[in-house]
């Protein structure tokens, strides 16, 4: 980073909305792409603010190395990796333990949502890259995953959708971006399978009173629900789509997994 | 994971939750009692802070040691902590030789986000020449025997490290330091830090759990709070979910049993 | 490699190589025939270069860093350029994580030779105070979707990428070096590079291998050439070898096929 | 290490004492404990001088990755690792060649105690961590690592009781301290089965005419001669401590590893 | 390197000779001697201008790890290294990516020349130790690892000659020095199955015009045949020196590869 | 170790045994015979020093480079020597690439423990200035050839290569460090070393074991001695152990052998 960032002196402006023009409990303009990759069994592209990731799914495979493998349910491994030129300072191209964390994490936000147990001795792998980074990357990656996870025909209970809320001047906000991660008084990433409410990621950096937290959690779960409506949208709609083109040529129609299409 | 031991393993799965359901647990504990706590400090003289924490069965030792150095860029006038965890081959039978893995990266993230987050060191008072020179503190956590649990005896530990700690004075002088023989001072802590975890086991919460509890629990949250009961960190973690009214109710549980460790901290800080 | 898979392979090998005996491949091109490049630059913001190439399914990205550093030893009036290559996981079923095997090595090192060669950067131009400060680039190559001949694509991605990257001003007193910001400018490039890659199947030739037709081949050589028309790196690889008069017939093929990668380049350069 | 170490004059004073009030061939203060982990199969604490040490044993067990199994014998397999805090200077947390070697050199030295031959092709894994250092902690830590072997109950041939002896200012001392060792003369661990008068471990480091070294070696026959009684009576206390217990409440007896006490 | 080289103004002198007095066309002076290793299946030392090396063969041998294995041939694995002191500022010791891809490189250009369909799920392993580089280690190191494999009685269809042309001073020339090789306008290593004009290594750095590729890659097939006619001599004295040690005692006679023999 | 490869061993073992019970070894040698040592020095022009040994069929190199570095902050007037071991796939069926392991790691701290303890370098001739700039020298030792005994082999190729290093003569102006060009000395050693290895073979004990002994001894002992006939380095090793009085007469064996390794080591230095 040559150029020094100036630290700003609020978050929140005097006519009530953020540095980005946002109300304080709106979502960052998103954009959710599928099928976008050749080789990958399912795959989605992502942007959400100035983030921008790809996701891709192989699996139900075979896995190496062989001894890894449990007897009774497929092997869930994400793999959160972010490009050297998608933060201010160049990242190293080594992997970071920030990395691995996150990749675990992100397996445990996922895992809860595939029934894993239909293919025993199996792999899935998610592997997902950063390629421009803009605050919020863990859950604009669960977003991106599990639409990957859908577009690879990999059967779920429910789609896992993600969002951060957090604290600024005081103020619960939505979706935070870069600065107010930097510079905001809480960041709390959740994660649910909305429509059975569970939640599978969850967690918080900054303080927050016990009242702050219920309403935090509160507008996480309406951020989230509207992230779930968009993840439908979109495979609902690229789903119509091969339907369409199947149509030109043969009529034969396609369907995906139900539990995604089921609860409109 | 073989066949017999996942039998074994749900064996057991069913007996806690059998106890649990009629209120108590394998070792007779009631389901929000923590277990006996016991801090030493002091305890390495060649560290610079040291602590010894026994919780049940677990035991966990933190050692500091300082350098002097250069602040990171961004926070020019901070010195630096960096928290670092090792879950020893001997804590426990699967731990294994080898670089940190995932469950230590997070016992160290954890700790470190609760300190980081409760504001109890004022990490300016660490610099030096700002820009320049500042303190940097190497605080390693080393797990010794596993019995469940760790995030909570690691916070303890860390903490009573820390108020072990002690800090030479310095001579500035343009931009040399040096640093003044045998005149060392602990460092002011502003409160203290409660990180207290909660098991989900089937559709039961229970505090503080040991090694056999954490080997069939679905999930795990833990919550730090400050002095003034304030949540400083969250980590939820495990391979299952919370259902959204669980989480509030790990909260209030994990608030309440808060009180122990700051009381069990008060005596050695 | 199974013996179904060796079979299938070549079942597979033998039906590619049937239909190019009569001029055509699998995705109807001729032999000689390239595939529909899309280049676009400028792709991601927090990159002070970038690109993103399209050739058929295969999509590479490439983003430059800039950092100040001093030069190597023995060029100490010249600027750095390190290039390096990943062959992400996503990108094909059997591509793994890790640190860069033999195939991403290559990779760098033949686009990387390519750029030097050709003299299309000056690298005195990234000087700034000889033997001192100088600009260095961090070069990053990432293969996202990988539908064969990534050395070509690579290729343009990264002279397009260099075409969008943008320095500051500096301004140097002494051997203080400030930067002046806002003030990015991009660095004059002369001339372009293009990449040929010819597979040898059986006893033909063909140009811009997809990665079925790599899977089954038995070598591949890579010319890069100037807009001179002059040879700037060769590469031969695979585990088979090319007959003598072979290797002149590959040139000959991939000098031809240099004219659409120019006109493209063109495009954005 | 901030305060700089002053280089001592001398290591033996005018009234033939060392600097830490020792006579020539005394060996320093200690503490040993065992049992002292509740997961490990076996454990032990050592105090030996300000040196702390605590060693653990696992096993016999199934070995992991398999191709290393033996088909005649366990594997024995030592590790020793130094705390970050346990030396002046901070010690990285990356293994060290030292610690390597280290390993190996105590693997060696506890080998031949063990009657590795009952345990085919399962490994047995002894850890040891130096919390804090203060010269000879390879003996120190073979003293710790016989215990808990011993504690674990595998079966041994002999305990392994080991001690350095040296030379200081022309004399020939036992037991080196941190200071003796670093500006000493020469330094020389030793490791026996004592009863069995086999040496496993025999190290030398510095300057010995081979007369000194005679009398060097002899000395050192004496300082593990008194560490073998001490590792003896603290099994021994164990042990009754232990059947005291079990006499309170059901007058079961549990027998000790022969080997152990036949020798007294 | 503590005295900086200076950089030489022209590589072709007045007299149409290179700075070390070879013709444009000349090879640098060559000793190949074969067997030089007691432990190794075969090995060969090579001195090509101040090029040190040693190649050594080990197989067809079991391959760890097993799953490496290929069913169907062996696999071969070339090793090139070089010794910290062989060139003039101190190398690593650590593996380079440039001694990864040299590896690589020189597999590819041996593999074509070995029968490996004989000796199916084993390993080939050729180690090759620079001890000493002056320019040319790949080609040269190929011309070693050559001769080990034949002197491991490795079946093959064929020597593997290798050697670079390049271009100095607008001037083609054959086997590149350090010098020409760091500063001249190009630089070609090739290898070849000599007699079977199989080009199984061919790379190229600098600037060609596709004349002059032309006249390059004739030029290095002349030195390629030179270096061939050597290797079979080396084998062949050796042959007879065996034969000759053999007939002393036993009269027996050793048939070595009748491949490395036929084409004289 | 497969079972056949046991057998085999044991068969092995058994015949070097009876052989020994006889007084001969395999080879025709006595029990206190040492092999045939042959030293060259100067063999690697690009090293600042450089020696080859061979002991029997065992070879091994060391190359010496130097560099201009600063002290170790304990020491500030000596220079540094790094010595390291590298025991090369080539030089025997079992050797493995990768970093060093164990073997090579215990050769390398032999070796060093020799040379340090023998006091035969003055390592403050190797500063130039105090707590500032001294010599560092890499001294890296290669095994090529592996038929036994390397701890003696490396020793000895170790000191011909200090003999037969030169380091330039130097200009010192204020804290700058100017080397002279053309200036190259040898630095003086102070007497020689020699490092003379005991096998225990059932209840004998055998001088300078070849490697077919080694794969079958019992453990090892190796003892380096100065001119002077002192002691200034043991390393038992192996899995077994010696009696205590074994280790006595092994050091007189040892004592008796370094005759020849002194007489070999004159011929050079």
């Amino acid at each position: 980073m040559l150029f020094e960032e100036k630290i700003p002196e609020k978050l929140i402006r005097n006519d009530g909305l953020r540095l980005d023009g946002r109300k304080i409990d709106e979502l960052r303009p998103i954009k959710f792409e599928v099928g976008v990759l050749s080789q990958a069994d399912g795959s989605a592209y992502v942007e959400q603010g100035r983030n921008k990731i790809i996701a891709a799914v192989y699996g139900p495979r075979e896995l190496h190395p062989k001894h890894l493998a449990l007897q009774d349910r497929a092997l869930l491994r994400c793999l959160y990796r972010m490009a050297t030129f998608s933060v201010s300072e160049r990242k190293s191209p080594a992997p970071s333990r920030r990395e691995a964390e996150l990749s675990t994490i992100i397996t445990q936000a996922l895992q809860p949502a595939i029934f894993l147990e239909y293919y025993p001795r199996t792999s899935i792998d998610v592997y997902i890259e950063i390629i421009e980074a803009d605050g919020g990357t863990r859950c604009a990656s669960i977003n991106a995953a599990s639409l990957a996870l859908a577009d690879a025909g990999i059967p779920l209970r429910d789609l896992v959708a993600a969002c951060a809320v957090g604290k600024a001047d005081g103020q619960i906000i939505l979706d935070l971006n870069d600065l107010e991660d930097k510079y905001g008084e809480a960041d709390m990433p959740m994660a649910m399978l909305y429509r059975r409410g569970d939640v599978t990621l969850l967690q918080m950096d900054g303080q927050f009173t016990i009242d702050e937290f219920n309403k935090a959690l509160e507008l996480g779960k309406t951020g989230i629900s509207k992230i779930y409506q968009l993840q439908k949208e979109t495979l609902r709609n690229k789903y119509l789509s091969i339907r369409d083109e199947v149509a030109d040529e043969s009529e034969v129609r396609i369907e995906i997994s139900k539990e995604v299409e089921e609860d409109e | 994971m073989s066949e017999v031991y996942k039998i074994v393993s749900e064996i057991e799965r069913n007996q806690i939750i059998a106890k649990i359901a009629k209120g108590k647990r394998l070792d007779g504990r009631s389901l929000d009692e923590y277990r006996t706590i016991k801090i030493e400090t002091g305890i390495v003289s060649k560290a610079d802070g040291s602590a010894k924490v026994e919780l049940g069965d677990t035991k966990v030792i933190v050692g500091i040691k300082f350098e002097l150095g250069a602040p990171f860029p961004d926070t020019p006038e901070e010195g630096v902590i960096t928290l670092s965890a090792e879950l020893l081959p001997m804590a426990f039978p699967t731990f294994e030789p080898g670089p940190p893995n995932f469950d230590a990266i997070e016992l160290a993230r954890v700790v470190d986000r609760g300190i980081r987050h409760s504001d109890i060191i004022d990490r300016k008072q660490l610099c030096i020449i700002p820009s320049k020179k500042v303190w940097i503190l190497f605080v390693d956590i080393y797990v010794l025997d596993s019995d469940g649990n760790l995030f909570d005896a690691s916070s303890m530990a860390t903490l009573a490290a820390l108020k072990n700690l002690k800090l030479p004075e310095v001579k500035v002088t343009g931009e040399e330091v040096e640093i003044i023989k045998d005149s060392l001072n602990p460092i002011p802590l502003k409160g203290k830090l409660a990180a207290v975890t909660i098991a989900k086991v089937g559709d039961y919460l229970i505090v503080d759990p040991d090694s056999s509890e954490e080997r069939i629990m679905d999930a795990r949250i833990t919550v730090a709070f400050n002095e003034e009961g304030k949540i400083c960190a969250i980590q939820k973690s495990g391979e299952s979910s919370f259902r959204y009214q669980e989480i509030q109710n790990a909260i209030t549980l994990a608030k309440n049993a808060s009180v122990k460790i700051f009381n069990e901290l008060s005596k050695v800080m």
